[in-house]
């Protein structure tokens, strides 16, 4: 993965990519496809290579299309909700954006409550806009009120390492007690187990393991939770 | 300068005539401003604060609006010509003063049942009219006084009083040649359960001396109550007292409610 | 814009902990965070971390003419700089209630209860006197800024030296470089160390876990129903403290600073189990700010006296 | 014996009203012990005033360890098990019905946005006024809830709207009744009644709101051409007599009258008497005498007797005279 600064002009020979964060299209006159880093990180692609993103460690969330964000509930509007998600800028949260929902009956979100929604709207010219539904299908999918548990803020890097099915800390986790877990890419993740302490405990594995803080990796993590209180 | 000037003599009194633990003549007046909701004049001796209390109502500003309680803004001014020794002008950015508002504001957030009032405003003004010591300590008995005056609910009274040690001699509501000697604590207490809502010291003092005025400041707490209480239960015996004189006209009134 | 509040399941969460004696970080009641201090290159810069919160101070001396009401006294003044950068609480430019009260406080805590000598710091009655500047940045804040910021402060007034001067005739100063004389530390008359404490209402009902963490590491004084006492607040216990007491101790178990505005009601009891607590830590952290201080003169090779 | 609720507190026996009161012990009620209602007991914050197991907590007290405690400086009314501390110096405590004078505070017309800058709980709202109605917040007039010029029927139209200044703008004082009230307790008014709507040609007193009790009418008209409508929340209009048929008819509702903001002529003999029965009214206030028709009248009868200046009625001596004129009656009249 190459380290990449801003500026610098990326070339590839295929013809349509898709771009990620941290990455601009530049017009090109020979017909080459080209980018421009306009973030400092890692340049990572997927595996048939025409998907480019850059990795870096910035703290500050921007959202975009399709991503899953843990949201606070800060205000109520109009139909809808004001929710903040980290960004610069609040969300909205449309009170019909929710499976069954319907002008009649709306779910009922007080102030300060969380919720994991998808952003739906990402325009750098716009307010971003959340639903809690698939839009085709109108289910749930998961998204909704997040009731009880407890609310991890992390790293930008580390929330999207454990939405990586591959990486170690939840399956280390959820092999010695059982919890529910909602992964925004916001920098927040959500835990829900049986016992406080389960959640303490959780709460400062991932902590230790993330990379802007403690770094711990498997093993260290390992014998971290053998020191804790279980 | 103040040194030279024995704060507490052989024969155990202090420099204005009280002994050690000896407090400071009160005087309350509830009818200082009639324009206001709730208004207290409370000196204590020399030292003279006027409260007025409007609200609850409507919030002025939009934005500090709270969903869930009333929101309490705090505004203190200190006369210039409260104090002998130090007549400036006080501005609004002035730091003292905005530290004495701030101060009450934090020791009635928790004791004014503002959750009764969601989206309300209850406003204070604190105007400090003379100063010989204790300023916080007759601020906070003024609004308290003046807040019951208003009919705002509150937890319990707030009673605040001065504690300094003199050469290991305790003693309490000193004046400013005082204070400028000794090392002094403000402490203000709520009688029902003998709590301590506020605690501020500025100048050194030994943990043990410190525990000792706590104790006593805890003592004096119940004297101030005692005189806030009788004041503000002999100004609702008054009320009622005019109230009985409408007697005649209110029997059809009650008749008339009792027929319904 | 103002920081969201913690949300339901957060607020929910911590006093459920709080009930089990259970604190988020895995700390008893009466912990604090761990705490370290890094010295630049100059005296008087210090750099001091307690858990993720972290502050600079930096002591510097110049000459200045007295004020003229006291001739013999030096000046001091303490700057205390909050920016974003701290915490995307704090807004750029306009000072913010959070910078107004850490400057009250600092200002409380050291210049109030005459740390400093400051007859010490004139050179010529009337004509010359140091000016120490004190600046304090807080780089930054998970909660417990005023503690760190007052550790920082305290560590930079012990580890500056001011060149030393020789009054040569009527009126004529001398500054000598270091590298000829050794500089001259600051006389302080003691050292004040901040502690914070957070008090949370008593448990609704006092449950066995309560009891247990009585027993483990509470307040003396503290009973089963009496509000529950927490050193060293952070992030979370922070915002959601319902009450806070902030005290200022020598090590010689001398009280300079004593600031509980408002918020739950202590029994005096309680205060004092918190005093005499905070007592201790002030003990505990002289002899701990003393030893690093003296490392780092031996490391740059200061004279020490 | 039923204390009313809306009743002066125990007013039977308020002058005989023990000095032991103000020195004795807390009151405190034992759970067999029958409530006294005919002695008013005063209590001030954080007394104890009986057990939270044999009562219910009811307004102006809370339940601290078992026990009720008085949160505001007042009297103590027991209903059934319902114990309240009512206080003597408050702001207007609405109830629907009542009958209120207010001010207008703010003209909203169209509330773009209005929800968003402040985090509204309510829905949007537009065409509405804001009304300063000595409440803890200020109350809310509808645009549907005033008559409009053209018959009592019309339907509202957006011209009306555009217009709402023309009906009433910030500073006009109106007469009104409680609605409704809102889920965060703020009250909705109505004018929807020929009696009421906005106020002119007199003045407005105010008074403590609980010195105004509930009458068979709030609208009283005085001889010598004053008329008086004590609003129940403490605000009391005393103004010019008008005619009645100059207000009646169904067609005669023209906006040019009822919406005007130019006074009519006033003689010199109504603007003093305006001015006397003003000064009564406050000179009752000071004293914390309950203001109802009645008395007012009779107070007139004593000033316009003694044919003193209306604003010598201000005076202490002239003042504790009149007091004393009409409270020595009652006290004869006090067996009934």
């Amino acid at each position: 993965m190459p380290v990449v600064l801003p500026g610098e002009v990326i070339q590839t020979q295929h013809k349509t990519i898709k771009l990620g964060p941290g990455l601009q299209q530049i017009s090109n006159p020979e017909e080459k496809t080209a980018m421009t880093v306009t973030r400092a990180g890692t340049l990572e692609q997927n595996a048939k290579g025409n998907q480019f993103w850059v990795e870096g460690n910035s703290r500050r969330y921007v959202p975009a299309a399709q991503e899953p964000v843990i949201g606070i509930v800060s205000a109520r509007q109009g139909e809808g909700w004001r929710v903040d998600i980290g960004y610069a800028h609040q969300a909205s949260l449309d009170g019909l954006a929710f499976e069954g929902a319907s002008r009649r009956n709306r779910p009922n979100l007080k102030v300060n409550s969380l919720v994991y929604a998808r952003v739906s709207l990402a325009h750098k010219d716009m307010e971003p806009e959340l639903e809690c539904f698939d839009a085709q299908t109108r289910k749930a999918e998961g998204f909704g009120e997040l009731k009880g548990g407890f609310l991890v803020r992390c790293s930008l890097k580390m929330s999207r390492n454990l939405l990586n099915p591959n990486y170690f800390l939840l399956p280390l986790l959820g092999s010695r007690f059982p919890l529910d877990t909602a992964l925004g890419t916001n920098g927040r993740v959500w835990i829900s187990a049986k016992e406080v302490k389960q959640i303490i405990v959780a709460a400062r594995c991932i902590e230790a393991a993330d990379p802007d803080g403690g770094g711990m990796d498997q093993n260290a993590i390992k014998k971290f939770i053998s020191t804790l209180d279980l | 300068m103040s040194s030279r000037i024995e704060i507490l003599n052989e024969g155990g009194f202090r420099s204005d005539g009280r002994r050690q633990y000896e407090l400071r003549e009160m005087t309350f007046d509830s009818t200082a401003q009639a324009g206001a909701d709730g208004s207290a004049r409370v000196a204590h001796g020399l030292t003279e604060v006027l409260v007025s209390v409007f609200g609850p109502r409507e919030a002025r500003v939009r934005a500090q609006t709270l969903h869930d309680r009333a929101s309490i803004h705090v505004e203190a001014t200190i006369a210039p010509f409260s104090s002998t020794s130090d007549r400036r002008r006080r501005g609004r950015g002035d730091k003292r003063t905005l530290e004495l508002a701030a101060t009450i504001k934090a020791t009635f957030e928790p004791v004014v049942q503002t959750s009764l009032y969601p989206r309300s405003q209850i406003d204070i003004f604190v105007h400090v009219l003379q100063q010989d010591g204790g300023v916080l300590q007759a601020s906070i008995n003024a609004t308290t006084v003046a807040l019951v005056n208003a009919g705002v609910p509150l937890a319990d009274y707030v009673c605040a009083v001065t504690g300094g040690v003199h050469a290991a001699a305790p003693m309490l509501d000193l004046t400013s040649l005082e204070e400028n000697d000794l090392p002094h604590v403000t402490v203000a207490s709520m009688p029902r359960s003998g709590h301590l809502t506020l605690v501020s010291m500025e100048t050194r003092l030994h943990v043990d001396r410190f525990e000792e005025i706590l104790r006593l400041a805890g003592e004096a707490g119940p004297v101030i109550h005692k005189e806030m209480r009788a004041v503000v239960r002999q100004r609702t015996k008054d009320l009622l007292d005019g109230m009985g004189k409408g007697l005649r006209e209110s029997n059809p009134a009650e008749a008339m409610i009792e027929d319904e | 814009m103002r920081p969201p509040s913690p949300s339901i399941p957060e607020k929910d969460f911590f006093f459920s902990a709080l009930d089990q004696a259970l604190r988020l970080d895995g700390r008893d009641f009466l912990e604090a965070r761990p705490h370290s201090l890094s010295f630049g290159a100059e005296l008087g810069h210090v750099e001091c971390s307690l858990g993720k919160t972290r502050v600079l101070a930096q002591v510097d001396a110049k000459m200045v003419r007295p004020e003229p009401q006291r001739p013999f006294e030096g000046l001091i003044s303490i700057h205390c700089e909050l920016s974003p950068m701290a915490s995307t609480e704090y807004e750029p430019g306009r000072q913010s209630d959070e910078e107004i009260a850490l400057a009250r406080m600092l200002d409380k805590i050291f210049r109030r209860s005459d740390t400093i000598d400051r007859e010490a710091l004139c050179i010529l009655a009337g004509e010359r006197v140091w000016h120490l500047r004190i600046a304090i940045h807080a780089l930054a804040d998970a909660g417990g800024l005023l503690d760190c910021a007052s550790l920082a402060c305290a560590a930079a007034l012990r580890h500056f030296r001011r060149p030393d001067v020789e009054v040569v005739g009527a009126n004529e100063v001398i500054v000598h470089p270091p590298a000829l004389r050794a500089p001259v530390p600051l006389a302080l008359h003691h050292t004040p160390y901040c502690i914070t404490f957070a008090c949370y209402r008593a448990a609704p009902e006092p449950s066995a876990a309560a009891a247990k963490g009585a027993g483990a590491g509470t307040v003396a004084g503290q009973t089963e129903t009496a509000p529950r006492v927490l050193l060293d607040p952070a992030g979370l216990e922070h915002r959601l403290a319902q009450g806070m007491l902030h005290l200022a101790l020598t090590p010689q178990r001398e009280l300079a600073v004593v600031h509980k505005a408002g918020g739950l009601p202590l029994a005096p009891g309680v205060l004092m189990g918190a005093v005499q607590v905070a007592a201790r830590r002030a003990r505990e952290l002289e002899a701990w700010l003393d030893v690093r201080v003296r490392e780092d003169w031996v490391r740059k090779k200061v004279e020490v006296r | 014996m039923i204390i009313p609720f809306s009743s002066p507190p125990t007013l039977s026996s308020a002058s005989r009203f023990g000095e032991d009161v103000s020195e004795g012990e807390d009151f405190y009620m034992n759970d067999g012990e029958d409530f006294e209602a005919e002695r008013a007991t005063i209590t001030s914050p954080g007394e104890s005033i009986t057990s939270a197991r044999a009562f219910m907590r009811g307004h102006g007290t809370y339940v601290d360890s078992d026990e009720v405690v008085a949160s505001v400086a007042g009297i103590i009314e027991r209903v059934n098990k319902l114990v309240t501390v009512r206080a003597l110096r408050t702001r207007y405590n609405p109830e629907v019905g009542d009958l209120v004078i207010g001010r207008i505070t703010e003209v909203r017309i169209v509330a773009l946005a209005c929800a968003i800058e402040n985090n509204e709980r309510r829905k949007v709202q537009p065409r509405r006024w804001k009304v300063d109605a000595n409440a803890r917040q200020d109350a809310v007039l509808m645009l549907s809830s005033v008559n409009l010029p053209g018959g009592v029927q019309r339907r509202k139209l957006e011209s009306d709207e555009l217009q709402m200044r023309s009906f009433f703008e910030e500073g006009d004082l109106l007469v009104a009744e409680v609605q409704a009230f809102f889920a965060d307790g703020a009250m909705s008014l109505h004018t929807r009644s020929l009696k009421y709507g906005k106020l002119r040609n007199g003045q407005l007193v105010s008074v403590p709101p609980i010195l105004i009790r509930r009458l068979k009418s709030h609208f009283c008209s005085l001889p010598s051409g004053v008329d008086l409508i004590l609003g129940l929340n403490g605000y009391i209009w005393i103004s010019k007599h008008v005619q009645d048929n100059e207000k009646e008819g169904e067609e005669g509702f023209d906006a040019e009258a009822v919406y005007s903001n130019q006074n009519d002529d006033i003689d010199d003999a109504t603007r003093t008497a305006i001015a006397r029965v003003s000064n009564i009214i406050r000179v009752l206030a000071s004293r914390s005498v309950p203001i109802t028709d009645a008395i007012v009248l009779e107070a007139y009868e004593w000033a316009v007797e003694r044919d003193s200046d209306a604003k010598d009625l201000l005076l202490g001596d002239v003042a504790d005279a009149l007091i004393a004129a009409v409270t020595t009656k009652d006290e004869l009249t006090e067996q009934w």
